[in-house]
């Protein structure tokens, strides 16, 4: 899966949670939680969206990774390449 | 003492008329002996006796129509009949004849068991008993008619054909329709009540427009209505629903005479235990600290009932189910409260997947009514956007809300050291007319013990 | 045992056909084939040429032309342990051997509390197209569909009619195969070692995503033809070939119904109370909120087969037919 | 009749033993079917039923001939047959019961009785419908070798069907071993023969098969099971189908609801003079073969059987509805390769 087509899926599930944001004009290293309102429950959600799109497991302790756009495709990124989902 | 009936003779034979008695009152009459000819619809038919014994009373005139099983007659046993022996039936004094075997005394008389169901009127009910059983239970196991596919769970709602023909005609979002169909389709009485109404956040009813349309069969050409209607705008959506908080927020704080209590609870054994449990559950089934918190209240409402039911016509009203309001921000629609219902006899985790259907539907709209109008009592949790504590304002004619914080860490001075222990502040805004601080600080500490066994929530 | 190598991969669906007999009648001794001119004249459409000189007149039997008992007959010797091969002629004969058919074979084992089973397989071709007129020309495996206690197949491929015989004398209860009468010449290519198939499944024969044809039997090539001109306008139309009408593979339909949203049903029979009748309701009781149009089917016109060839053409399923129907369903937009 | 002689004149080693055992079978088939009528009427049996009240001789008579390798195909009116074959009275009545112990699991009632054990193929409510079906039973054991005799029992009335008469050829032709055994009692429910037959002697019309065929005294057990021996003694030496009619008569109506209206008293009373067990148990006594007192212990002993066969019937439990559906299809498990 490509960069990019790794960066439209997780757009496509966070559009999935926050229908009316604007993801288009969403910076890098923005705080999702800040910049779309997300709360708990959305989060929870967001999590699940990228398991069932990418099969990459995602444990609680590693929530505070998926912060901003940038390191949530890094850390998907690497878990595609290593095989690890 | 035996009774003589009207002998059910076919399958399709319901009643019969007693044409002409062979044998009258007094007469001594053998097993197999012809006593009665019956007019049934194939035509006349002999009846035979099964008993032995005295004819002692026809109960039934010649000419009178009974149904199947109805007593004919009674036949007295003969005098010292009992012991008789069995007359040999082959003997040879009687071999010309196809003599009537006499069934030995010891045989239990053949008592038909539809007698007692037979009331001589209905003769239906000479069917067997298991009928009404048989009925509803062969549909039970029917096997399903067609295995239903799981639908494509992401994006496809259900939306009828024809609610999304005249949604589309009367240019409706359908986002906006609550469906009430199956699995909550979204059927076309949807679409129309969405037409008629303001998008009411279901408090009012909808004044009752007895449109001729609700009758006629739309075709979709056939709906267009000439103007778009006045709510269609999503801004006029927001402004009416703005319209309705306000009125709701006016009443409670005009007739509730609010009391608050808050009080600081230790978290830490309730989030270690989640955090364990969680690495346990495939990430669908993750549980949030939310769920544990709303078993809590659920369960302490169950403990302490003048926190849970209603306040209408001056007077309390408990309710002994515990249907627990969820407030949920609608991203743009300002705020509304669901019910979990029965939230007290479902597990944590059952609370986590109800709460989070909640969620899901709430924000797109298809919300049960039966969910928006029934809440015992309402939870709010501010603590995602960073609030210490929030105090809730009451939703009528509820007559508590529930109110929890942000979790913070707090140092503590133990034994062995200084320890974080995570806490979060819950607050209780009650309704004085019908319970007294007294009772709203036992019940936050009731909350609060229950949290701190979470395997037992 | 392994199964017989066949002379070549070039090969009829009737020479599947046969193939498929004589396999079976090597493999087990209890298997012998009966019916109407199967021995001696080699088969009314010379399915069993050669089997009477091969295998002999106790195992290749000619029966009198009495419908009713050579069936009941079948269904007996089933009983008692064979694995008779019972043919009928055509569907069309086999009106004689319904009482035997429904009241025996379906019921045995149901009604005698499992005591019995009746494993007993009957063949007869089907179909029109062939100029044969109304007697000859009977499209009624639908019907069979309908009773509970027996399975009901529609061997469309060369490796069905090779591979479903086997499946079928091993299935403990009564298995009817309908061979389309115009597939017997179809030419095709079988793999050396082809041998049993599965009975159960439908099986898609094209993949796509606008639209599933659904279909069996005689009218699977038509459909498939259909199919192909269609994808040249733009419209990927999924076959599916039913394979069994009883038990439909429901799940399959469905599966197929809820990914393209639209449904054509290609059935050669009457469409009053037809097979695709019952698709159509599995498929409204089933996915009825994945439909994007309305289902739509293509059969045969409500009249007895007419003679002349201009009119039974007509009157036939046809490419033309189920390409209107595409079109009409598939409508404005698409996926 | 007082003496039991066979066709060809010799008088017959009859045992008290073998009249005895006779006698009380078909004492056993009389009083389970005049039960039936009392528990009918109380509407405890639902349906139809047909009653073998009279033709008693014919089952008891054949059956004789038959043994555990043979096999028999009936009718609807087959309580005799199944009860001859040794099918029990209690697996009988829990049957008509509708119960889940029935020989047919409640599911075929008087009609369709089934028991595999005893190789019975069953009721059948088609009339000629079981013939077919007896043509190929006996084409498998033919074409295993084996020595069986398919019996097949059907009235006067399936003469008329046209699988009768494919059956009888298809057997011919290919000298099939069955036991075609017409009870021919005159009436085909409401249709006396010489209204529904061209030809009403049904031996020379079977024997145009070139089968070969003859008629019986229905009414007299020792002519029935000489004829049944004659019969499958030819059968088994594979001299191909045989035809028996059996000339008979029933005294009760076709089925319970039928007034009769095709028949005169005098008629019926006229071949009562004629019953099967009265005629043999008189014959019996006179010449000393059977006593009195034997004569009632054998009725106490078939009341007997009869009570408990309703008591075990009135036990019975219903099929749970849960099962309906099972034994549509083989049950594939239990029977891994069938």
């Amino acid at each position: 899966m490509t960069d990019q087509e790794l960066r439209d899926l997780v757009l496509s599930v966070l559009a999935g949670i926050a229908p009316d944001a604007d993801l288009a004009s969403l910076a890098p290293g923005e705080d999702l939680r800040e910049r779309l309102d997300i709360d708990s429950m959305d989060h929870l959600n967001f999590v699940i969206g990228l398991h069932q799109a990418t099969g990459v497991e995602i444990p609680e302790r590693d929530y505070a990774r998926l912060v901003t756009l940038r390191d949530t495709l890094a850390y998907l990124a690497a878990r595609l390449h290593s095989g690890s989902h | 003492m035996a009774e003589f009936r009207m002998p059910s003779l076919g399958a399709d034979m319901e009643r019969a008329t007693v044409v002409h008695w062979l044998v009258q009152v007094g007469d001594r009459i053998e097993r197999g002996q012809v006593v009665a000819e019956v007019e049934t619809e194939k035509g006349v038919l002999e009846v035979e006796s099964f008993e032995s014994g005295i004819v002692e009373e026809l109960l039934v005139c010649e000419g009178t129509t009974v149904a199947v099983g109805t007593p004919l007659a009674r036949i007295g046993a003969v005098a010292g009949g009992e012991g008789q022996p069995v007359p040999g039936a082959l003997s040879v004094a009687t071999a010309g004849r196809a003599a009537p075997a006499v069934a030995p005394a010891a045989a239990p008389a053949i008592t038909p068991t539809v007698a007692p169901a037979v009331a001589p009127a209905a003769a239906s009910a000479i069917t067997p008993t298991v009928a009404p059983a048989v009925a509803s239970a062969a549909q039970s196991i029917e096997p399903a008619a067609a295995a239903r596919p799981a639908a494509q769970t992401r994006g496809r709602r259900r939306i009828s054909p024809a609610a999304r023909a005249l949604a589309e005609s009367a240019d409706i979002d359908l986002d906006r329709v609550e469906g009430t169909g199956p699995d909550d389709a979204v059927t076309l009485a949807d679409v129309r009540r969405a037409q008629r109404q303001p998008t009411s956040i279901g408090a009012a009813e909808p004044p009752a427009l007895a449109t001729g349309e609700d009758h006629a069969a739309p075709s979709t050409s056939a709906i267009r209505p000439a103007a778009p209607s006045g709510l269609a705008t999503d801004a006029a959506r927001r402004a009416a629903m703005r319209a309705s908080i306000a009125a709701l927020m006016s009443r409670s704080k005009r007739e509730i005479p609010h009391y608050y209590l808050s009080q600081e609870i230790d978290l830490e054994r309730a989030l270690l235990w989640l955090e364990n449990e969680n690495l346990r559950r495939p990430v669908e089934e993750r549980l949030l600290p939310a769920a544990l918190l709303l078993k809590a209240v659920a369960t302490a409402a169950v403990e302490v009932p003048e926190m849970n039911g209603f306040f209408e016509n001056s007077a309390f009203r408990a309710s002994t189910a515990v249907h627990l309001g969820v407030a949920i921000s609608l991203r743009d629609a300002g705020l509304i409260a669901p019910a979990i219902l029965d939230a007290d006899r479902r597990s944590a985790g059952e609370l986590m997947a109800a709460l989070r259907d909640l969620v899901r539907r709430a924000r797109s709209g298809g919300l049960r009514a039966s969910e928006m109008s029934s809440p015992t009592l309402t939870v709010t949790n501010l603590g995602d956007q960073g609030v210490t504590a929030v105090f809730g304002v009451i939703y009528p004619p509820q007559v508590a809300i529930v109110g929890f914080g942000k979790v913070f860490a707090r140092a503590t001075v133990e034994e062995n050291g200084i320890r974080n222990r995570r806490m979060v502040t819950a607050t209780l805004s009650a309704d004085h007319r019908v319970s007294d601080g007294h009772r709203g600080a036992y019940f936050l500490a009731a909350v609060g013990r229950l949290l701190q066994r979470p395997e037992e929530l | 045992m392994a199964p017989l190598e066949t002379a070549n991969a070039v090969m009829t669906y009737r020479d599947a056909v046969r193939a498929g007999i004589r396999d079976a009648l090597l493999r087990d001794q209890r298997v012998f084939l009966m019916g109407e001119d199967v021995g001696r004249y080699g088969g009314c459409f010379a399915v069993s040429r050669g089997l009477l000189e091969e295998f002999g007149p106790e195992r290749i039997r000619d029966t009198p032309l009495s419908e009713a008992t050579f069936v009941g007959a079948g269904i007996g010797a089933a009983i008692a342990g064979m694995r008779p091969i019972v043919e009928i002629m055509t569907v069309n004969f086999s009106l004689l051997a319904l009482d035997q058919i429904i009241n025996n074979a379906a019921t045995i084992s149901h009604m005698s509390g499992g005591q019995f089973h009746v494993p007993v397989v009957i063949r007869m071709t089907t179909g029109a197209g062939r100029q044969l007129a109304a007697q000859h020309s009977h499209s009624l495996e639908g019907w069979y569909g309908h009773i509970p206690g027996i399975k009901v197949l529609t061997p469309a491929t060369l490796e069905d009619a090779r591979g479903m015989l086997w499946t079928a004398l091993e299935d403990p209860d009564p298995v009817l195969i309908f061979e389309h009468g115009s597939l017997y010449n179809m030419e095709g290519e079988l793999p050396a070692d082809a041998g049993p198939v599965d009975i159960e499944r439908a099986i898609v024969r094209r993949g796509g995503f606008d639209l599933s044809l659904i279909t069996y039997g005689g009218t699977l090539r038509t459909a498939l033809a259909a199919a192909e001109e269609l994808a040249a306008e733009g419209i990927d139309c999924e076959v599916l070939d039913l394979r069994v009408l009883r038990p439909l593979d429901t799940a399959a339909i469905l599966a197929s119904v809820v990914k393209t949203h639209r449904a054509v049903i290609v059935d050669e029979g009457w469409r009053s109370g037809s097979i695709s009748a019952e698709i159509c309701a599995r498929i409204v009781e089933g996915a009825f909120y994945e439909l994007d149009a309305p289902v739509a089917r293509v059969c045969s016109c409500e009249i007895p087969m007419p003679y002349a060839w201009h009119l039974e053409q007509a009157a036939l399923p046809r490419i033309e037919t189920i390409k209107q129907a595409v079109h009409r369903s598939v409508g404005g937009g698409r996926g | 009749m007082t003496c039991a002689t066979d066709r060809h004149g010799q008088p017959d080693p009859l045992s008290a033993e073998h009249a005895l055992y006779l006698l009380s079978q078909m004492l056993r088939i009389r009083r389970f079917e005049e039960k039936c009528v009392e528990l009918y009427s109380a509407a405890r049996i639902r349906g139809f039923v047909h009653l073998y009240v009279g033709q008693e001789a014919v089952a008891v008579g054949t059956m004789q001939t038959l043994g555990p390798d043979d096999a028999v195909v009936a009718t609807y009116r087959e309580h005799g047959h199944a009860l001859m074959r040794g099918v029990s009275a209690r697996s009988i009545m829990a049957e008509m019961f509708g119960k889940v112990e029935g020989c047919s699991r409640g599911r075929g009632g008087s009609m369709h009785i089934f028991d595999a054990a005893t190789r019975f193929y069953g009721g059948n409510a088609i009339v000629g419908g079981g013939l077919p079906l007896a043509v190929g039973l006996a084409l498998a054991d033919k074409m295993r070798g084996l020595a069986g005799v398919t019996a097949c029992f059907f009235g006067e009335g399936a003469v008329a069907e046209g699988e009768f008469h494919e059956s009888m050829n298809l057997a011919a032709l290919w000298k099939l071993p069955v036991l075609f055994c017409c009870e021919n009692n005159l009436y085909a429910m409401g249709t006396a023969l010489a209204r529904s037959e061209s030809e009403t002697d049904l031996a020379l019309k079977a024997s145009s098969y070139e089968v070969a065929a003859w008629s019986v005294d229905g009414m007299d057990v020792l002519a029935c099971q000489r004829a049944a021996e004659r019969a499958t003694a030819a059968i088994r030496g594979g001299g191909g189908p045989v035809f028996l009619e059996f000339r008979t008569y029933r005294f009760r109506a076709h089925s319970m609801y039928d007034p009769e209206l095709y028949r005169s008293k005098e008629e019926v009373e006229q071949w009562k003079e004629r019953d099967p067990i009265a005629t043999f148990a008189a014959s019996l006594q006179s010449s000393g073969l059977v006593t009195t007192d034997a004569l009632e212990r054998l009725e106490q002993q078939v009341a007997a059987e009869i009570e408990d066969a309703i008591a075990f019937a009135e036990a019975a439990g219903l099929e749970p509805l849960e099962d309906m559906m099972r034994f549509l299809y083989t049950e594939k498990d239990r029977h891994g390769t069938a």
